[in-house]
């Protein structure tokens, strides 16, 4: 073979850059026109939009849902709808919001937003990442579409055995329900090895562990708990499809199998996804205080601490969703400790949020506006969640409207208003356009408000002893009044969430073009264009502080010499984020959407048949296959002598 | 927000309103348990006005301060005091909770002795269906033992032992206005100790889902005192009385030979169906259908005639009787009492 | 952008449509659960195929609630889970008196001579329907996609779900040992 | 039937014997036990009832085939019944004449043994069919008895029936069973001092129990005396004086029972009794309690489970022991009891022996109901045996089967550790043979629905092979040393009754369709034959018209062990026939229906 001399291979540096460079890279990275191209784009870009787009259809459906549940209880003995179709509707509200809106739209926005903010050109496993879209819709679209077939599940968010079981279950309802779970179980699990991967490897020279933006802290945090809670997931849900289809006694009392199992299994998940919701907003949170205080964080270390303690205490709480079941009564004390124990980390970031603020110069721009009323909204959530870290309260309250009212108040108040936030904060980076300011605050205070107005009053109606998960309710036990307040409010509040997506669509074409930071903020995505650039950095930006946008205000130190005719990314070390080796970057493939629609056909025909999980198999190895094909020879390195 | 917030604490403290309600101190473990919440309520507002207090009093610090829009990132320089705050703030965090926690476990032991020993138990065999309860009341005679459906009867002051079973899905035994909840997990035997503390009529529902008509599982509970509950106890104790007129003959033969006693019970007739809830004294108990209906005639007829319209999907059929079986039939069970 | 914006929407799109076409399919009543039985004429099974086997014999519900009603009925004393007892087996082809909807119901509503009580009047039309479907179902006769796994019970025959369809005799087999005839 | 049947039996002749047999060291002198006095008249060679004699001895003194000779026993001629279901009856002999009577419906057949069994007449009772729906553990009959010129027999519909010996014409008929609640009979009657005795069946049916006496010449009920309910139902008064205080008290048959359950409470009376002509009494077990599910019915259920002993005359209770105070497991005590006079503790004792369905071998004073012994006889692990101070099994919580939960590996399981099929005793040897089973099973229980007519169960069962794999035991237990002598292990359960003749031999059949004859000392296999059907019938012998030695038997399996092969039942659902599927799934390999009579002798 011919040796060449490194001067022969096209590389960004003295003898490339400027327009030639961009025009360069361009023809590398960017995505072919057309339809197959887009079915075969791994830009994580691209896939973190969809990933997004889809979750806020999500979020829509969720939402109507809930409108309608609300209209039907607005005011007793009501026959709006039938006592099915509310069983179907919560059970659809539920499962849509956990597994299709909230924890996909935060690995969306991590997916988008952690290989910017680390100063790489591609998240780890890009076709992975579109095989994991691909799937999470898969598993979206087999759900909604089994509503509109009228095989719904209606068994819970929770499909608590021996309910969702073979006996109480009749249909496929249940399977319907369980094998979702595993779509989305199998795209998260994905996403989290991508996230995990990107963060430890591929951060730009000189971001050390210590340096790392807390939102990449928060989606590494994130991604590590996926890893540990979805086993425990796809073990009940996989029990729960064996039990009802090829009559195994997992669940069977009657056999010595146990209908506890399911709660232990399930809620060993359950909770910690639902850090996995709360930690990537704390991430907003910190970004957003950060930028509009004009200050870094409060006690970074403290921060990352209190993320790390969230992770490992969640996975050590899960038996308070499960104190009426008359389990030893003496170890509930341990779980009630641990539960309150989280409130000590949680406390700890409201402090160095609000401190920021205090030793800030905050400017309340609408971002931070969500993060306010996230405070104020969240606190509240938090400190009746204390209340029930409390065995006997608990017994009271557990299962009634209380709860109801805690938990969207965690959720929404803790993750969806960050999240709108840090819509707004981001815009720029999704579409390359601000967001109308004006439209933004009203949208602010209306949701604001109507959220209160809709789920204060279940406190009270809990408090008045109304159980959730009840389609109809008689008069005279006094939860007339606040079920129509929840009603009303709850329009208003759609009506507001309506406004932000006007806001949206209206700025997407008519928005304030924005420059590369239009915040002046402080993180490495804002070094990149509004939108980045198929490959984010035409140089891969060197890190020596942890705001470095602020602390190199003229021009951010650059590494070069990775090379431009073929997709290459710059691996560092793990913990000093040392330059360590060039690693080249998977072409895009169709593969990855063929793979998915092959595991597709395995996992909606097993809902049906055993056979489908070993013939099956067939076509998914057949896919992966074509998927790890060895690709073409590149223009090898050269030897230097 | 802080005004709003008052409003569980005068849920919870405004006794005697709600006869399904957390707040009224009817029961001991109730009790013990509405002055834990107080408790928290206090302590947990109490943080939160901190931090609300923190909130605005960081944002009108700063107002009106002309800002030159560039950061300040040697503004950690100067953040000694509030570090030191932080972890002030931390302590206090710490101090709280650990203070709630004990409280929280101190009253958990307390109501776990609520029985205390040596003092006279009744105990009571709940079992619940899909979506009514079977209430058995055991004796040391077992042909003193009585069984009845969706209304606890309970003497004031005398500890019960409530042990609890499902014959199908979990469900969620839950009278707040006596004590929190506690499941019924098919294959398990669980309990609770009632101590009712005022005679009263209340309400309890089954507060875990358990399928289609899981809002229809209500359970009517009174309490009363020692000699009106021993005279309740007699009462149930008696079989049926034998029909008195031809109307009421003609709807014995209907309901103790027909599709009725395949399921339901009435002591002292040939009707020993076991499937569906006991009839012997149907018409002592407030409610129809484990609370769907009110007790009266009018609605006696709505549901023999068509249970299926106020309770879709539950177990009992439209049997579809003629007017005169239907006359017939609610003229026979209004002698149930 | 733009094109990548218009693209993104077409997902939403995609979802939209998937459940339009899917809609057109077939209107799924197989699980649905109508407690107060189809608005059919009433009476007895009219042996001539009668429009309500189908209605009954494929849904789930209807399949569930013939399960249970067949403890409830006390079925399962004589009949055991299909393998018989006092009773014939019900899980093989071999069918005294008819192994279609139609036999089965009129079975269970007038009785057998042999020993099958007439259950007309202790149970309704429905139920009487609902239990011929789960009759049936042991023997894998519904399709597939509404039989039930198991029962939450002791272990007993092998799921409906994963059992051979048994083969239906063409007509009822009438013929029983000869001294039990007079 | 002639040469093929011949063949037939030649070629089974030639097959290896199946059983294994483990003899113990033979007890060598007479252990002092014998039939009770007067309660077994003198041979005379008939067989009058099916248990031979009133102490249910089911012993024949001939003794021309013997140990020596047996192995020579050829057919000596077999009759068709042409019906297929359990044949559990024992043929009656009376001078020329064999009265075979065969399962629902329930024909009589007199044949001419001097003509080769050639029919004399057939009587048929056309008992209703839908008691064949009714009848928990196939449609048997268990025998007709000869007393006064007369045929005496109950139907499966309830029915008794009082036919002419000779010319087989019904004299009369009188109807005591219900079907329509569930009540059937298929006992033998016991005809005793002018009186029919008869008892109900239909435990799993929520039926009352109950014992008739029924006057022999005009059929006219003399008195009934109920299993539960208050103390003049039970015809319990004055004269009543149980040993044991757990027995004592008024209306016990009311107070042990939930409001009202005593109704339908069971205590049905299907087995045996035995009459002892001295004390002017019988005694006789009652059935299990229903439902099965025992949380359905706390208390201890009197007056199930347990044994009577009643004035002949009156009906009036003597006294009561009740054996499995609340039932958890099934276990009827209907019994066999055999009447002996034995030394216990040195002393001569009037006593009863009972193989109890419990698994304990009951020796009960006859005039005090007094338990002097209760040895388990087979394997058990549902109790720890019995309390002789208060007379109450001890129960282990463990094996007590619970609402919604199976309760896994109880032993004996629901037939017990022996059913009905009645064992013999040998005067000669002083040993009582018991055929017997061993069965364990897992059990979980739900709540029962009483419908009039159906089941009333709340249990599910399945039933396996307990300790050693062999379904099956044949004991000779030695009831003064209170041990058994030998035992032999059968692969099958055995559903057959026992005979003991002089000649020191036992007999007995296995549900293969062996036909065997053991040495009653040491229980050596001397001969055996291999017959169309399995055997779960009960074997006699008699002396023929030409006064040769005979010994009869009646094939055609069946019973609630035998339903999958009688019944057709479906072998891939281990719960069907109450469990007993599962424990049975290879008999229909093993053997198939039939319903023959096969009369053995020596060649001339």
């Amino acid at each position: 073979m011919t040796v060449l001399t490194a001067h022969d291979l096209p590389r960004d540096g003295e003898k490339l850059k400027g327009v030639a460079l961009h025009a360069r890279l361009e023809k590398t990275w960017s995505r072919q026109p057309g339809l197959w191209a887009w079915l075969s784009d791994v830009d994580h870009k691209a896939i973190g939009r969809r990933y997004i787009v889809t979750a806020m259809v999500f979020l829509l459906l969720g939402g109507i849902a809930s409108l309608v549940m609300r209209l039907q209880l607005a005011k007793p003995e009501s026959g709006l709808i039938s006592a099915q179709r509310y069983n179907e509707l919560f059970t659809m509200h539920g499962t849509t919001m956990m597994f299709l809106f909230a924890v996909p739209v935060m690995e969306a926005m991590a997916v988008f937003l952690v290989p910017l903010m680390v100063g790489t050109r591609a998240i780890s496993f890009p076709r992975l990442n579109a095989f994991s879209y691909f799937t999470y819709l898969a598993g979206g679209v087999l759900l909604w579409a089994a509503f509109l077939l009228n095989i719904a599940p209606d068994a819970g968010w929770f499909a608590y055995v021996p309910l969702s079981g073979p006996e109480f279950s009749p249909g496929k309802r249940s399977d319907i329900w369980a094998q979702m779970v595993t779509f989305t179980e199998v795209a998260g699990l994905c996403v989290a090895v991508e996230i995990t991967a990107t963060t430890l490897k591929q951060r730009a020279p000189g971001m050390s562990l210590a340096r790392m933006p807390l939102f990449v802290w928060a989606a590494l945090i994130t991604a590590l708990m996926t890893i540990f809670s979805m086993p425990a997931i796809a073990l009940a849900s996989g029990f729960l499809i064996s039990d009802r289809l090829v009559g195994t006694h997992f669940y069977n009392p009657y056999e010595h199998g146990d209908a506890l199992l399911w709660q232990h299994l399930f809620w060993f998940f359950g909770h910690p996804e639902v850090y996995m919701i709360f930690l990537p907003a704390t991430g907003f949170v910190s970004h957003i205080v950060e930028t509009f205080s004009r200050r870094a964080v409060l006690a970074y270390p403290a921060m990352v601490l209190a993320l790390v303690t969230v992770g490992i205490i969640a996975f050590g709480v899960w038996v308070h969703h499960m104190f009426a079941t008359g389990l030893p009564r003496l170890g509930f004390a341990f779980y009630t400790a641990a539960t309150m124990a989280v409130s000590i980390p949680a406390g700890i970031q409201i402090f160095c949020w609000i401190a920021t603020i205090w030793a800030g110069r905050p400017r309340f721009e609408v971002p931070m506006l969500w993060v306010v009323g996230f405070i104020v909204t969240f606190v509240l959530g938090g400190l009746s969640g204390v209340m029930q870290a409390s065995v006997p309260i608990d017994l009271q309250v557990h299962d009634t409207y209380f709860v109801v009212a805690h938990f969207h108040y965690v959720l929404i108040g803790g993750a969806v208003f960050p999240l709108l936030g840090a819509f707004t904060y981001w815009f720029p980076k999704f579409t390359g356009r601000m967001m109308d300011e004006g439209l933004g605050k009203i949208a602010f205070w209306t949701a604001f408000v109507s959220f209160q107005l809709t789920f204060f009053p279940m406190h009270i109606s809990g408090m008045l002893g109304m159980p959730r998960r009840i389609y109809t309710y008689p008069s005279g036990l006094g939860w007339e009044e606040p079920n129509l307040l929840s009603t009303v409010g709850a329009f208003a509040f759609a009506a507001a969430l309506g406004l932000f997506l006007v806001n949206v669509f209206v700025s997407m074409w008519r928005g304030r073009v924005a420059g590369a930071n239009p915040w002046d903020a402080s993180g490495l995505e804002w070094a990149a264009a509004s939108p980045p650039a198929s490959y984010n950095f035409a140089h891969i930006p060197v890190v020596t502080s942890r705001t470095p946008l602020w602390d190199n205000r003229d021009a951010l130190p650059v590494m070069t010499g990775l090379r431009v005719d073929d997709r290459e990314l710059l691996l560092t070390t793990v913990m000093e984020a040392r330059p360590d080796v060039r690693e080249p970057s998977p072409e895009p493939s169709i593969w990855p959407l063929m793979s998915s629609l092959a595991v597709t056909v395995v996992f909606v025909s097993s809902i049906f048949t055993p056979w489908a999980v070993v013939l099956g198999l067939l076509p998914v190895g057949a896919a992966l296959t074509a998927w790890f094909w060895p690709k073409g020879p590149v223009t090898p390195e050269p030897v230097i002598e | 927000m802080r005004r709003l917030a008052l409003l569980p604490l005068l849920a919870a403290l405004g006794g005697c309103e709600g006869i399904q309600a957390i707040g009224p101190r009817n029961g001991a473990e109730a009790a013990a348990i509405s002055d834990l919440f107080t408790v928290f309520l206090i302590v947990t507002l109490l943080f939160y006005a901190a931090v609300i207090a923190f909130l605005v009093a960081a944002y009108w610090r700063r107002r009106g301060e002309r800002q030159d829009g560039l950061p300040d990132p040697d503004g950690t320089n100067r953040d000694k005091p509030l570090n030191t705050a932080l972890l002030v703030w931390i302590g206090a965090v710490i101090i709280g909770l650990t203070g709630l926690t004990l409280a929280s476990y101190l009253t958990d032991r307390a109501i776990a002795r609520s029985v205390p020993p040596g003092e006279p138990v009744l105990s009571v065999e709940i079992v619940a269906n899909q979506w009514w309860w079977d209430i058995h009341y055991h004796f040391p005679d077992p042909s003193k033992n009585i069984r009845t459906a969706n209304e606890l009867h309970l003497p004031v002051g005398v500890p019960a032992m409530i042990y609890l079973k499902s014959n199908d899905v979990i469900h969620s035994f839950w009278v707040p206005n006596l004590a929190g909840k506690q499941d019924l997990i098919p294959g398990k035997l669980t309990d609770l100790a009632l101590v009712p503390r005022k005679p009263g009529r209340y309400r309890g529902q089954c507060a875990e889902y358990c399928g289609i008509q899981h809002a229809h599982m209500a359970l009517d509970v009174t309490v009363e005192s020692k000699e009106d509950f021993a005279l309740w106890l007699a009462t149930q104790q008696r079989p049926a009385p034998a029909p008195a007129n031809p109307l009421q003959q003609a709807g014995f033969d209907y309901v103790t030979t027909r599709e009725c006693s395949s399921c339901h019970a009435i002591a002292g007739t040939p009707a020993s169906g076991q499937v569906g809830p006991d009839l012997t004294h149907l018409l002592s108990r407030r409610s129809l259908g484990a609370g769907t209906y009110p007790m009266t005639r009018g609605h006696l007829y709505a549901w023999i005639a068509d249970p299926q319209s106020a309770k879709p999907g539950n177990n009992m059929p439209v049997v579809g009787l003629d007017a005169d079986q239907l006359h017939a039939v609610v003229a026979y069970l209004e002698t149930l009492r | 952008m733009l094109r990548q914006r218009r693209l993104d929407c077409r997902v939403a799109a995609l979802l939209a449509m998937t459940g339009a076409t899917l809609i057109s399919l077939a209107g799924c009543d197989r699980e649905e659960r109508d407690a107060r039985g189809k608005p059919l004429p009433e009476g007895p099974a009219n042996l001539a195929g009668d429009p309500r086997a189908p209605e009954y014999e494929n849904n789930s519900f209807h399949l569930a609630q013939g399960q249970r009603l067949y403890g409830w009925m006390n079925c399962s004393g004589c009949h055991a889970t299909g393998g018989g007892g006092m009773g014939p087996p019900l899980m093989d082809n071999e069918w005294r008196y008819g192994g279609r909807m139609e036999d089965i119901v009129t079975t269970i509503w007038n009785g057998r001579p042999n020993g099958m009580p007439a259950w007309k009047g202790k149970i309704t039309e429905q139920q009487a329907w609902e239990l011929a479907a789960y009759v049936r179902s042991m023997s894998a006769q519904p399709r597939q996609d509404v039989l039930s796994g198991r029962s939450d019970d002791i272990s007993s025959t092998e799921p409906a779900t994963l059992s051979e369809r048994e083969k239906q005799k063409a007509e009822a087999n009438e013929t029983l040992p000869t001294d039990e005839q007079d | 039937m002639g040469k093929a049947g011949l063949g037939h039996v030649c070629a089974s002749l030639a097959t290896v014997l199946l059983a294994t047999a483990a003899p113990l060291p033979a007890s060598a002198q007479p252990n002092g036990a014998r039939p009770a006095a007067g309660a077994s008249g003198a041979e005379d060679g008939q067989w009058t009832m099916p248990s031979k004699d009133y102490a249910s001895t089911r012993y024949s003194g001939l003794n021309q085939i013997n140990g020596g000779n047996v192995a020579r026993l050829k057919l000596a001629f077999s009759f068709d019944t042409n019906n297929r279901r359990g044949q559990e009856a024992a043929p009656i002999v009376v001078g020329s004449t064999m009265y075979v009577i065969t399962p629902y419906p329930n024909y009589v057949w007199a044949l001419d043994l001097t003509k080769n069994g050639k029919p004399k007449w057939v009587f048929r009772p056309h008992p209703k069919p839908a008691s064949q729906g009714v009848a928990c553990c196939d449609v048997v009959n268990r025998g007709a008895v000869f007393s006064g010129g007369r045929i005496y027999f109950n139907t499966l519909d309830g029915s008794v029936f009082a036919i002419d010996a000779a010319s087989g014409r019904q004299v009369w008929r009188t109807n005591l069973g219900n079907i329509n609640k569930g009540e059937t009979i298929t006992m033998a009657p016991l005809v005793a001092e002018g009186k029919v005795l008869v008892g109900n069946a239909g435990g799993e049916f929520g039926v009352r129990g109950w014992l008739v006496a029924l006057d022999a010449g005009s059929g006219r009920v003399a008195w009934k005396a109920w299993s539960t309910g208050p103390d003049k139902d039970v015809l319990i008064g004055p004269g009543f004086h149980p040993f044991y205080a757990m027995d004592r008290g008024k209306d016990l048959g009311v107070k042990s029972w939930p409001a009202e359950a005593w109704k339908i409470g069971g205590g049905t009376t299907w087995g045996w009794i035995s009459y002892d002509p001295k004390l002017k009494t019988i005694f006789y077990g009652t059935g299990n309690p229903g439902p099965w599910n025992p949380t359905q019915r706390p208390g201890d259920n009197k007056f199930t489970t347990g044994v009577f002993a009643r004035d002949i005359a009156t009906g009036q209770a003597r006294w009561y022991y009740q054996s499995s105070p609340h039932d958890l497991f099934d276990h009827d005590d209907i019994n066999e009891q055999v009447l002996l006079d034995m030394p216990v503790g040195g002393r001569m004792r009037q006593v009863l022996v009972r193989p109890g369905r419990n698994g304990y071998m009951y020796v009960i004073d006859r005039r005090s109901g007094q338990v002097y012994s209760a040895d388990s006889y087979g394997f058990i692990n549902s109790s720890k045996g019995v309390d002789l101070r208060t007379g109450r099994l001890i129960p282990v919580a463990a094996k007590e089967p619970k609402e919604g939960r199976v309760t896994r590996n109880i032993c004996p399981a629901a037939p017990g550790a022996k059913d009905w099929n009645p064992s013999a005793f040998s005067p000669r040897t002083g040993l009582l043979y018991v055929p017997h089973i061993n069965l364990c099973m897992d059990e979980g229980t739900i709540e029962a629905n009483y419908i009039a007519g159906t089941p009333y169960l709340g249990a599910e069962v399945k039933m396996y092979a307990g300790p050693g794999g062999n379904r099956g035991i044949f004991t000779a237990w030695d009831p003064v040393r209170r041990r058994a002598a030998w035992e032999l292990k059968e692969d099958l359960p055995l559903w057959s009754g026992a005979l003991a003749t002089g000649g020191d031999l036992v007999f007995y059949g296995t549900m293969e369709g062996w036909f065997k004859a053991l040495d009653a000392r040491s229980g050596k296999l001397l001969w055996q034959v291999k017959l169309d059907s399995g055997i779960i019938s009960q074997p006699v012998s008699y002396r023929g018209p030409d006064g040769r030695q005979y010994v009869a038997v009646l094939t055609g399996v069946g019973g609630w062990a035998g339903a999958i092969v009688s019944a057709q039942l479906d072998p891939r659902d281990p719960t069907a026939a109450l469990g007993m599927v599962n424990a049975m799934r290879d008999l229909p390999r093993k053997t198939k229906a039939g319903g023959r009579l096969y009369v053995f002798a020596l060649p001339r």
